[in-house]
């Protein structure tokens, strides 16, 4: 497995089966981060849509990485139609739409895909960067993605690099003040608290540096 | 958890099954999908009205579906958005060839499927508008209307709305008026007991006994301040006072009150309300041109109560006055 | 107490002065009595149909005053009978020389006070007769039906009777129907927690967090049975059956149904209430006609319900079909 | 004030200050009473009933016994118009109308006005002895009055076996089934308990013979 340089369906598929995986376990830890200023579903629609989606994507006869993507946003939305489940949703159909045709992927259509998930949410929730959402773990990551093209990095360290991106991000919100959703009521108290959004998106790109070790 | 419930993880759909049972010569589901409800008579050229949004708020939201009123709705799980698919759903089944106005409270889960929806619908040659109700004073500060949340005003728009379509009016003027009624609406409420969501089986919130949060949104979301319950009329003041400086409504305005239920309170304390209410606009020289006192949006078993005023013009009036007839909210033509 | 409210002493004045602001239209005090409720209408040569009670089950007694339905009331402390005096106001007052039917529930202090207000207009040259409604099952068994206390059935009479005599039939035509209909009507409820009667200040009654009440009258009146909280749907297999096997209702039998809260259990639960008590009747070969939820008898913030069938014949059908326009109650003409 | 042998006006008046002070003294009492089987308003409304009638009578310039009875229920009855206030307002009115048109009543009229008084509330209740309701102290206390005629008794000793009377009637009606009212949901229950409507029936008495002492 060492010096992988692609990912195909079967990889995908793998990864999913991982991050739901994640999710599941930190799904207390994902409640009790929402549940400070949110509702405290978090965990919950995080582990049961990853898990659906991993589900789906087992039974599905599909290489194109693209369509497995959007399918797997598709199954998120469904299963879980809450903020998170919803721009999970968003994101990965533009993602998938970014690889589309590809049954293969390298570091660069990752680079992609992730800017086109970030975009994605970005219109989807009128949000950007620096208002305490998961925009502020996922376009920190893109751009190391980038860094790590043009720094000629393997597949494997690029991910690494971005999850690290990502980690950065996640404790960068605690400086911020909410300005979407539910903890966006609580203002100024929000701070010193890390978004709840950010983190899954972090978790997201675990699962992928998971499954590359 | 003082429920009449089966399986805490069955209650939405059988809380569906029971007002399909109940109420067979007015909703269905659409192809036997509980979550998507839709009037069983349909009109052909007049614009759909869709809303949706999450359960638990009995009457809202599909207690609106009739004539009217709406033409469907989707439902998602207790305070939870429907998806965005459940949405695609009752838009087609309710377009028949004039569109679909969507009208739905303002939060982020409902927002964001509701978009995804009208850019499907769209793709599937369906015209979709959109109009979005938030009219919480508590909720967000003037000048920063477009984060209010939306309470039990978008009742009004419901109705308003609901008139001017079933009077065959095109989708863009639909949303001329809805959109009216929302600029023209406010709402604040106060809490007095928290609401148990079945799966989660404990209290949203904690508030004890003698204790009150006034501004509190539908779904424990905070208020302006928590403190000591106090006296019925010092409520109505305290919610009245934002309520009237922030439109502003203003001496020889004519409204329509709605003085709403959050699930516990009884309507003799609703009642008690609107005697304040209706003191303090005789006072401050505001006509009032119809109440409507009883539950329209709650949140459970929460106790407490919120005073929505709407600003009227002839048109509104004209259009509230119309009848309606839905499982949950019936009236005759109104004097006007 | 968590309660909206100004002096406890004022509850009910309060809540009447509430009512009188918001449905000016359509009810007014006697004389500024504001304890004697009556219709802004009057229709010459119509029999009057009165009604009375204590305060705290809104909306019995008084928001069934209407068209359609009663024409005045006489409204009691929380929990207690109108004087005979403010029912005497009230019978002087909605009489038009067709005379004036009383329907009530069958509780001592109403009984009495009734019998003498009767006793007092008959002195004054108005025909009275006399309704009592009585279908609680769990009050008294079968054979002493007289014994029974009235709850949320006398919903039915009202609307039936009220049918008939907007359509002028004559004083022992109407009282000949609703005695049908209290004949053919029959009540079982739960209760989930106590309410607190303002002036009291503490819960009528203790009932643990996860304990209910089988049969439990709308004041705290004893039921037949104490126990854990069941599920929803056993709670209504164990309420629907004493109710099926005392008339009986049997197989073929056309009913209405009516599923009732007693103030603070949300209507999702109502109907997850009705899913089951559909079923059931379906099973049994019961046909339903038409399906009321609601809040239409309340003991202030109680928490639980009440199911009541109504068995129809040709005649209580196309009454029950009528409109009626009350401030807590409107219905259009129903398919018959 | 030894040998008074007749009652007018006034010591009607006075009588009932006096009984409104008893309700007021046994206010607590009498609620636990009907609280153990009823709602428990008992103390509240025949203290309210009494004071409200004491007061009404204490402004009136009526001389004719009759009269004033009536007026005294009639008040007790709007005041408070739970069971016992409605019985009362009823045994008063007819109670007074036996005595209708004297300024002074001896021994005979007070038995005649006990005898009107316990047939008003049959009536009106539909009861009977022997139900445990407050006919089942009235109406021995009615008997007593009899036969304290019949031995040529004073007007002192007359009301003072009346209320003896009713105080055995009170008594007996621990062994009965309440047949009326909340009570009478409990059936078998209410065994070994005294009728709280009742003692106030020998409450009232008691007003009389306070008065004469
Ligand atoms: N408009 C938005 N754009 C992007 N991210 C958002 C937006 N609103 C909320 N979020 C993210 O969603 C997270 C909460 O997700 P979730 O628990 O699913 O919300 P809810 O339960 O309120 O629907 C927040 O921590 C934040 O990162
Ligand atoms: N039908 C009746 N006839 C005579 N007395 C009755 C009757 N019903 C009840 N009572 C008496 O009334 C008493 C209760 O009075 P009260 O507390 O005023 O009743 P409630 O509060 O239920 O109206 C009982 O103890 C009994 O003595
Ligand atoms: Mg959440
Ligand atoms: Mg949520
Ligand atoms: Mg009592
Ligand atoms: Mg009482």
């Amino acid at each position: 497995m060492s010096a992988k340089n692609t990912l195909t369906g079967n990889d995908i598929k793998r990864i999913f089966e991982r991050i739901a995986d994640i999710m599941e376990e930190t799904r207390d830890w994902l409640g009790e981060l929402d549940g400070a200023m949110g509702d405290g579903d978090l965990g919950l629609t995080m582990s049961t849509g990853f898990r659906k989606a991993a589900e789906a994507l087992r039974d599905l006869d599909e290489k194109d990485v693209g369509k497995l993507l959007a399918k797997a946003g598709m199954v998120i939305g469904q299963s879980a139609p809450s903020t998170m489940g919803t721009l999970m949703a968003t994101g990965f159909m533009k993602g998938g739409k970014a690889v589309q045709g590809k049954e293969e992927v390298q570091l660069a259509d990752l680079a992609a895909l992730v800017h086109a998930f970030v975009e994605g949410i970005m219109a989807r929730g009128k949000a950007k960067p620096g208002e305490k959402t998961i925009i502020d773990s996922l376009h920190p990551a893109a751009q190391a993605l980038d860094q790590a093209i043009s720094e000629g990095r393997s597949l494997k360290e690029g991910l690494a690099a971005a999850y690290e991106a990502a980690e950065k991000g996640v404790e960068a919100t605690k400086a911020m003040i909410s300005q979407h959703g539910r903890p966006a009521y609580y203002q100024e108290k929000t701070l010193g608290k890390q978004d709840p959004g950010a983190t899954v998106g972090m978790l997201v790109l675990k699962g992928f540096v998971d499954y590359m070790s | 958890m003082r429920k009449l419930i089966n399986e805490p993880k069955d209650f939405v759909n059988e809380m569906l099954e029971g007002i399909y049972a109940g109420h067979p010569d007015m909703v269905k589901p659409v192809d036997g999908n509980l979550r998507c409800l839709v009037r069983t008579t349909k009109k052909e050229g007049k614009v759909g009205l869709a809303t949706g949004g999450g359960s638990g708020h009995l009457p809202l939201f599909l207690g609106y579906v009739g004539e009217g009123m709406l033409d469907g709705c989707s439902i998602g799980g207790v305070f939870q958005s429907p998806s965005s698919e459940q949405m695609l759903i009752v838009t087609k089944a309710i377009d028949s060839g004039a569109g679909v106005l969507y009208i739905y409270g303002n939060y982020g889960g409902d927002v964001m499927n509701f978009d995804m929806a009208a850019e499907m619908a769209e793709m599937e040659g369906i015209r979709v508008m959109q109009v979005v109700a938030g009219e919480d004073v508590a909720s967000a500060p003037k000048g920063k209307e477009d984060k209010r949340r939306g309470v039990a005003g978008i009742f009004f728009v419901y109705k308003i709305a609901g008139a001017y379509a079933e009077e065959m009016a095109p989708l863009e003027e639909v949303k001329r008026v809805a959109d009216k009624v929302c600029a023209n609406v406010r709402t604040m409420g106060v809490a007095l007991s928290p609401c148990t969501i079945p799966e989660v089986g404990k209290p949203t919130f904690e508030l004890g006994e003698g204790e009150m949060e006034i501004g509190m949104g539908i779904h424990g979301e905070p208020g302006v301040r928590r403190g000591p319950l106090m006296k019925a009329d010092q409520v109505v003041d305290e919610i009245l006072r934002p309520i009237l400086d922030d439109l502003p409504f203003t001496r020889g305005d004519e409204v329509s009150v709605l003085i709403n239920g959050l699930g516990a309170t009884p309507k003799e304390e609703l009642y008690i309300l609107n005697r304040r209410v209706a003191q303090v606009l005789k006072s401050e020289g505001i006509k009032v041109y119809h109440t409507y006192v009883g539950e329209f949006a709650t949140s459970l078993e929460m106790a407490g109560a919120s005073v929505s005023l709407l600003r009227l013009d002839d048109e509104m009036k004209r259009l509230l006055a119309k009848p309606a007839n839905t499982p949950f909210f019936v009236q005759p033509q109104l004097q006007v």
